[in-house]
């Protein structure tokens, strides 16, 4: 196998890790270096073993088999706070906050200031609002974890993580949840740091934004390393075919929009959601595949909730008929799976009506549509006994899309579908929105990859602070379009 | 094949068939060794005759921690139970008697006030559910609120006194504590009921699976478009129901009810669902662990009459450091970290 | 004088058993009919769960309902000494303790007096007089408080010197399931007992039941205590179960009531300490101790 | 800070103060109305001197519950308080009285007695949260087995009776309770002073920080480098201190300790916490509320005493529905959803 190594001042290093969970070997023989100033980008399909290894070269796992090298020096990382000790940082992939916490709180957490014995809350507030500030994320510090927006829950990370002044910052699918501006905004951080002679690790299944920023390219295969490479010796479809193994064709289906006299599924009236949502109105056809777009706080997900019933909406009118709608949430760890319990309870859950034969629940019916679930979503679940918080970030998001899908809607809202998945099998979900579309379906898309609007949706609609400020489709649909509106310049605010 | 991290999937791998067999086997082992001690004090320990008491008098608090481990395991908690079982107790008293003078005493008093029992029970876990779930308000305080109320409710009746079943209606009912079927009393019989009764419900209904879910994550129930407040309230209303069955076994013993009936037997039935491997704080239970933990109490109290080598005043001492021990010993096999 | 106006508080422990529940049983009914034979009295009852809330019982009597005299029937005499001190310099009421002593005697004006011990003493003499000096005998004791261990010991004290044998002693808390299952293991362990002292009525009923489940009836009998009239009516019936039983009349705080609201309204003077008998009850004199609508 | 959107479009976020000001007024409120309900059933409510009994009552609970807010606030539980407080008012009389004849009877031996209570309570929490903490174990089930074993241990020492201070020290000592300065009495001052220390130690000091989070979610505290075993062993160390500190002034109230002292102290403290706002799961703790709560409580004795139109049989009817109606009072006005 190729190794990732190349001898001369490497900051952190590793030789020959393996990784076993249990029986099962998920890393084999890595060797890589990370070097100073430079961004390393790591890639490779969901559950390819990126996030372990970042873990194990930031302690929070022990190796199997083989060495972390810090300076050239084997170190045994005790634990994640041991790494950090040694200026390791990684920005986990799955959030480290909690919930009834504040901003400030959390950033701080482990590492407060103090005056005397006194918590200098002060000091830390401004500290904290600067972070933010720097992020150009206008959150009070004092704003509690629990009513943040995953993509605000990033950002807190992000500026926590940069705090920290580490010579090995990793960060594992840090844009994930974000817009295109927050990830500019990242982006210009990253610049700064490398500057700054830090050694950055990158992830992510976005390979426009892999090719951006990198220096070198680590591609991970089912726990081996297949190649690293200089970035500019490599194009995404390379990438992309060392990471599955196979070439890959037509990320988007062809669209096919709905005749203009279809039927309407889903028709929103004024709809209000009390201080996030104003006055918003929509309709969506059979055979439909309809975006949303908008920057972090848009009000895209509450609109959706309300629309789902999950939240308490202020006027307007929602008319479904007797469609089914089904909700695919953006916080798959706090709202979407019960990360204690295997795949197979998380499946069903919200259908599970339909898997009792009279009282009882029928297990082998439950088996075989998570039978069906893997075969179709490509899910990689290892044994069925795991649980699912043990699961790859982007097999988690599968489970999710697949549980959802269950339902069998007539209308299906989902919101940030494809985060944290790869792009082999981003491939798969885009096509089967349109199978579901060309079913005679109604599907609202909310993303906040552009490209993934603009490739897979026959109509955008974009929020701007709670408020639908403008709609775009054929010719119009397009990335400058869409910001205009979403910022502002362009539109009624 | 790992033990997952709950929150970050980071932990080192446990093997998760082999934890969760042990956690569950835990409870079991305990026991065991608690008998192993019981004979060593005093071989009677293990005479029949002692075996059924301790069995059948497990049975009140156990099936009351059947129900609990619902309530508990889909993040509630009823404090009520020992009252409730006290009012049950009394209003039953009192229609039997009351039957009895109006109908007869015919065994068919006996019958109706034990469904009447039922009754009572779900209706009061009704009350619990309905105040908690549109109340918004925490089951500890709901519930402790009414443990005063129903037991002060059955003091009232009584006057501040006892509760009396008529000489009759005792001869009637007793049976149904004392008498048995293949020689085995009928309170373990209905024990043995309400007990596979309560496992087929929460492993193998729809209405268990939801239990799971929402002791473990509510959000994600709720957004699963599971109905929280329904699904609570009737694991209060299965609650009640398993205090009126407790009832309808408890009264025929001693043909009474007074203001100190039931009296802790929320702590004792929350501490044997606890013993018994189930997480107070929602989204795992064991019914089997439950029954074990109500027999490893009673055990307990059983192995401190059977033995003279302790002052009485220490016994209370004994039996915390026996609890300790025995939940150690459980959790020492079950969660090696 | 029917414009003055007394208020007499009545403070005892809650109904926790059976005997409890007695007492506030006739401290209700005194309480009535005492307002209604003494025009212009007033009485409070209040009932505590333990010698904390009785203290602050004593507070309020003091400070809201202000009470010119106070019957209190203390739920543990050493630690309500103190409380009752200061109620009395802060009210000057006139003060009667039921039952159970005060560490300072000096405090109060009347008391009415149980006598713990000597129930115990009784008892211990009865079991003498009808064991004739020897056999083995099992002891079910209250709950953990000075009452019972007074009781207790003035129980062993009476048999010291006889060939009697306690052979165990275990709590059953003044209640009936207790009783039943604390008898039930004893009879487990002990394969002869000649006789049992259950200390409490409520007790001896669990006894009882577990006796007849175990099929052990005619092997044993049961001494109670307290004088609960299902108890005295299986006496005066003979059951050769049940002997006898020692009285100790919950009806007590009605004789302290009744005292009291006569300090205030008849010339009579009502001080130093009575004496509330506490017999044996016997088959032959059972008949004047069963009041069969007595809630006891 | 929390103004219009800007640069990136942030709408501002719901006014997130007022509603956690709301949360932390509704106990106030709570009480408010119950204080009116007082006055209005009678007017001796308003009374100086009841006010200050009312006061000076909610003292043990009071200080119990502050320490309560930090257990339960980092997600943990002591059933074990009542008891610990029966024992070490116990060890601090029979410590008093044999000072007294060592020594001789001064008031050294008051000023010694009460360090002696303040660190025997700080002890026996040590002795809690090392049992639960190093033996992993569920504290509920821990302090269920010291509630039996501390209390068991003192009725052996006072031999089933009652431990009682000799006349002299009683002396002594009794003006800790039944006197005051500025006057306001001594136990109010301390309450006052207690509060006071718990509020600044929970809201400003790393120590407090790390209670919210481990209460909050563990697994994040842990990677968050905080030392879990030694955070929540301190808080059981700290609520152990304000037992200590409570006997401090409930031995000279009643200059005796027996089998009952302290009986049921654990459900009060915890019912006050939880009524006071603090989250029974952790995460949430609020030192005022809990001090609230207890004055709730109390009041709420207090006014079924100022009444004589209940029957006492069913004054714990009574209780328990105010406790509930409070508590749905309070939720009604913080969490309007
Ligand atoms: N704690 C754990 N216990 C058991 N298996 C685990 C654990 N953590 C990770 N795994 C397994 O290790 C493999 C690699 O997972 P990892 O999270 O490193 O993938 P990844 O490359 O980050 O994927 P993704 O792109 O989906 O985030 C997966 O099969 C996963 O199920
Ligand atoms: N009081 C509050 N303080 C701070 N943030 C809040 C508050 N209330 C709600 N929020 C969060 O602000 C976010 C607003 O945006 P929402 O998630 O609806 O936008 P979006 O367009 O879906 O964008 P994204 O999901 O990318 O953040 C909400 O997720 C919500 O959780
Ligand atoms: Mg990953
Ligand atoms: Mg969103």
């Amino acid at each position: 196998m190729a190794d990732g190594t190349t001898g001369a001042d490497a900051v952190l290093s590793v030789r020959g890790v393996s990784k076993s969970f249990g029986p099962v070997e998920v890393l084999h023989d890595v060797s890589l270096d990370l070097r100073a100033g430079e961004v390393h980008a790591l890639v490779g399909e969901n559950g390819a073993g990126k996030s372990t290894l970042t873990k194990i070269m930031s302690g929070y796992h022990p190796p199997s088999a083989g060495q972390v090298l810090l300076d050239g020096q084997p170190v045994a990382l005790a634990s994640g706070v041991d790494g950090e000790r040694h200026g390791i940082v990684l920005l986990h992939q799955e959030f480290n906050l909690a919930e009834d916490l504040t901003i400030e709180e959390s950033i701080f957490l482990g590492r407060e200031w103090r005056r005397g014995p006194f918590l200098d809350k002060r000091r830390m507030r401004a500290h904290a609002a600067k972070l933010l500030a720097d992020l150009h994320c206008r959150i009070p510090p004092t704003a509690r974890i629990r009513s943040l927006s995953v993509s605000q829950k990033q950002m807190v990370e992000i500026a926590k993580a940069t705090d920290h002044r580490a010579r090995v910052l990793m960060m594992d699918e840090p844009t994930s949840v974000l817009t295109q501006d927050e990830t500019d905004i990242l982006f210009g951080l990253v610049a700064q740091l490398k500057r700054n002679g830090v050694a950055l690790v990158f992830i992510s299944h976005k390979l426009d934004e892999v090719k951006r920023i990198a220096d070198r390219i680590t591609v991970l295969r089912d726990g081996h390393l297949v190649a690293t490479r200089p970035a500019a010796e490599l194009g995404q479809d390379e990438i992309a075919q060392l990471m599955v193994g196979r070439p890959l064709h037509d990320l988007y289906p062809p669209k096919q929009p709905p005749a203009a006299d279809a039927e309407l599924l889903l028709t929103v009236h004024a709809l209000g959601v009390p201080g996030r949502v104003f006055d918003a109105g929509f309709a969506l056809r059979r055979g439909e595949i309809l975006g949303f777009a908008g920057l972090i706080g848009a009000g895209r997900t509450e609109l959706m909730e309300a629309i789902a019933g999950l939240r308490r909406r202020e006027g307007g009118s929602v008319a479904a008929g007797a469609h089914r709608l089904a909700y695919l949430t953006e916080d798959r760890k706090a709202k979407g799976l019960l990360l204690q319990f295997p795949s197979r309870p998380n499946l069903t859950l919200s259908t599970l009506a339909s898997f009792t034969r009279g009282p009882f629940i029928s297990v082998p019916a439950e088996d075989a549509a998570l039978d069906k679930a893997i075969k179709a979503f490509d899910l990689r679940i290892g044994s069925r006994d795991m649980q699912v918080g043990a699961l790859s970030g982007g097999n988690q998001q599968k489970l999710l899309f697949a549980k959802v899908m269950e339902t069998q809607p007539d209308i299906v809202i989902v919101d940030e579908p494809t985060r944290g998945v790869d792009i082999g099998t981003k491939q798969q979900i885009y096509h089967f929105i349109a199978r579901l579309a060309a079913a005679g379906k109604g599907v609202i898309v909310v993303s906040s990859e552009m490209p993934e609007l603009i490739g897979l949706c026959h109509r955008v609609l974009v929020m701007r602070e709670g408020r639908i400020a403008g709609e775009l489709a054929g010719e119009s649909l397009n990335e400058e379009e869409i910001v205009r509106y979403a910022t502002g310049l362009k539109g009624a605010a | 094949m790992s033990d997952a991290a709950t929150t970050l999937g980071q932990t080192p791998p446990r093997p998760l068939l082999q934890r969760v067999d042990l956690r569950a086997a835990g409870p079991f082992l305990a026991l065991v060794a608690l008998a192993i001690l019981g004979t060593i004090i005093n071989s009677d320990f293990l005479e029949a005759g002692n075996l059924t008491n301790v069995v059948t008098r497990s049975a009140f608090i156990g099936m009351i921690a059947v129900g609990g481990t619902f309530v508990i395991t889909a993040g509630g908690n009823d404090l009520s139970v020992g009252s409730m079982a006290a009012i049950v107790s009394g209003i039953m008293i009192v229609l039997m008697n009351w039957l009895a003078q109006e109908i007869g005493p015919t065994p068919w008093v006996v019958v109706i006030v034990i469904f009447a029992g039922l009754a009572l029970g779900g209706l009061a876990g009704l009350l619990n559910g309905l105040v908690i779930t549109l109340g918004k308000m925490e089951p500890f305080i709901v519930t402790l609120g009414f443990m005063g109320i129903y037991r002060s409710v059955l003091t009232y009746i009584a006057n501040g006194g006892t509760l009396t079943l008529s000489g009759t209606m005792r001869t009637l009912y007793r049976p149904v504590f004392y008498d048995g079927a293949l020689g085995i009393p009928y309170p373990v019989w209905v024990l043995a009921f309400v007990v596979a009764l309560g496992a087929v419900v929460l492993y193998t209904t729809r209405f268990g699976r939801y239990c799971f879910a929402i002791g473990s994550n509510e959000e994600v129930a709720r957004y699963s478009g599971i109905a929280l407040n329904r699904v609570k309230t009737w694991t209060y209303i299965l609650q009640g129901a398993c205090v009126g069955v407790a009832c309808d076994i408890y009264v025929p013993r001693l043909g009474s009810a007074s203001s100190t009936s039931g009296l802790g037997w929320e702590l004792e039935a929350i501490t044997a669902v606890i013993v018994g491997g189930t997480a107070l704080k929602g989204g795992y239970g064991r019914i089997g662990g439950s029954i074990v933990g109500a027999l490893i109490l009673t055990v307990i109290g059983n192995i401190m009459n059977l033995s003279s080598d302790v002052s009485v005043y220490l016994n209370g001492a004994v039996q915390g450091a026996i609890i300790i021990a025995a939940v150690f010993l459980q959790r020492g096999v079950g969660f090696k970290r | 004088a029917d414009d003055m106006k007394t208020v007499i508080g009545v403070s005892i422990p809650s109904a926790d058993h059976g005997w409890t529940g007695g007492l506030n049983y006739h401290a209700k009914v005194a309480a009535e009919d005492a307002e209604k034979r003494f025009p212009g009295l007033k009485v409070v009852v209040k009932a505590a769960a333990d010698e904390g809330s009785q203290a602050n019982d004593l507070e309020d009597f003091a400070t809201v309902q202000k009470v010119n005299g106070l019957v209190v029937l203390p739920t543990n005499g050493d630690p309500l000494t103190a409380p009752i001190a200061e109620f009395k310099k802060k009210t000057g009421a006139f003060i009667t303790v039921v039952d159970r002593g005060l560490t300072d005697k000096s405090i109060q004006d009347l008391y009415v007096a149980g006598d713990n011990p000597g129930m115990g003493r009784s008892a211990a003499a009865f079991f003498k007089a009808k064991l004739n000096g020897k056999g083995d005998i099992v002891v079910l004791r209250g709950i953990p408080t000075p009452i019972d261990t007074e009781r207790f010991d003035a129980f062993t004290e009476g048999l010291k010197g006889t060939d009697i044998h306690v052979l165990a002693n275990q709590f059953a808390n003044w209640n009936r399931d207790d009783g039943f299952k604390v008898m039930q293991d004893f009879l487990t362990r002990f394969k002869h007992i000649d006789a049992v002292w259950a200390q409490d009525d409520d007790i001896a009923i669990g006894v009882l039941d577990a006796i007849k489940q175990a099929g052990r009836d005619k092997e044993m009998w049961v001494v109670g205590g307290g004088g609960m009239k299902e108890f005295i009516k299986k006496v005066m019936d003979g059951d050769a179960q049940v002997p006898t039983d020692v009285l100790y009349p919950p009806a007590m705080i009605e004789d302290a009531i009744y005292l009291t609201a006569m300090h205030f309204y008849t010339q009579a003077p009502v001080r130093g300490t009575y004496i509330v008998a506490a017999p044996v009850v016997t088959k032959d004199n059972a008949k004047e101790f069963y009041d069969p609508k007595s809630l006891y």
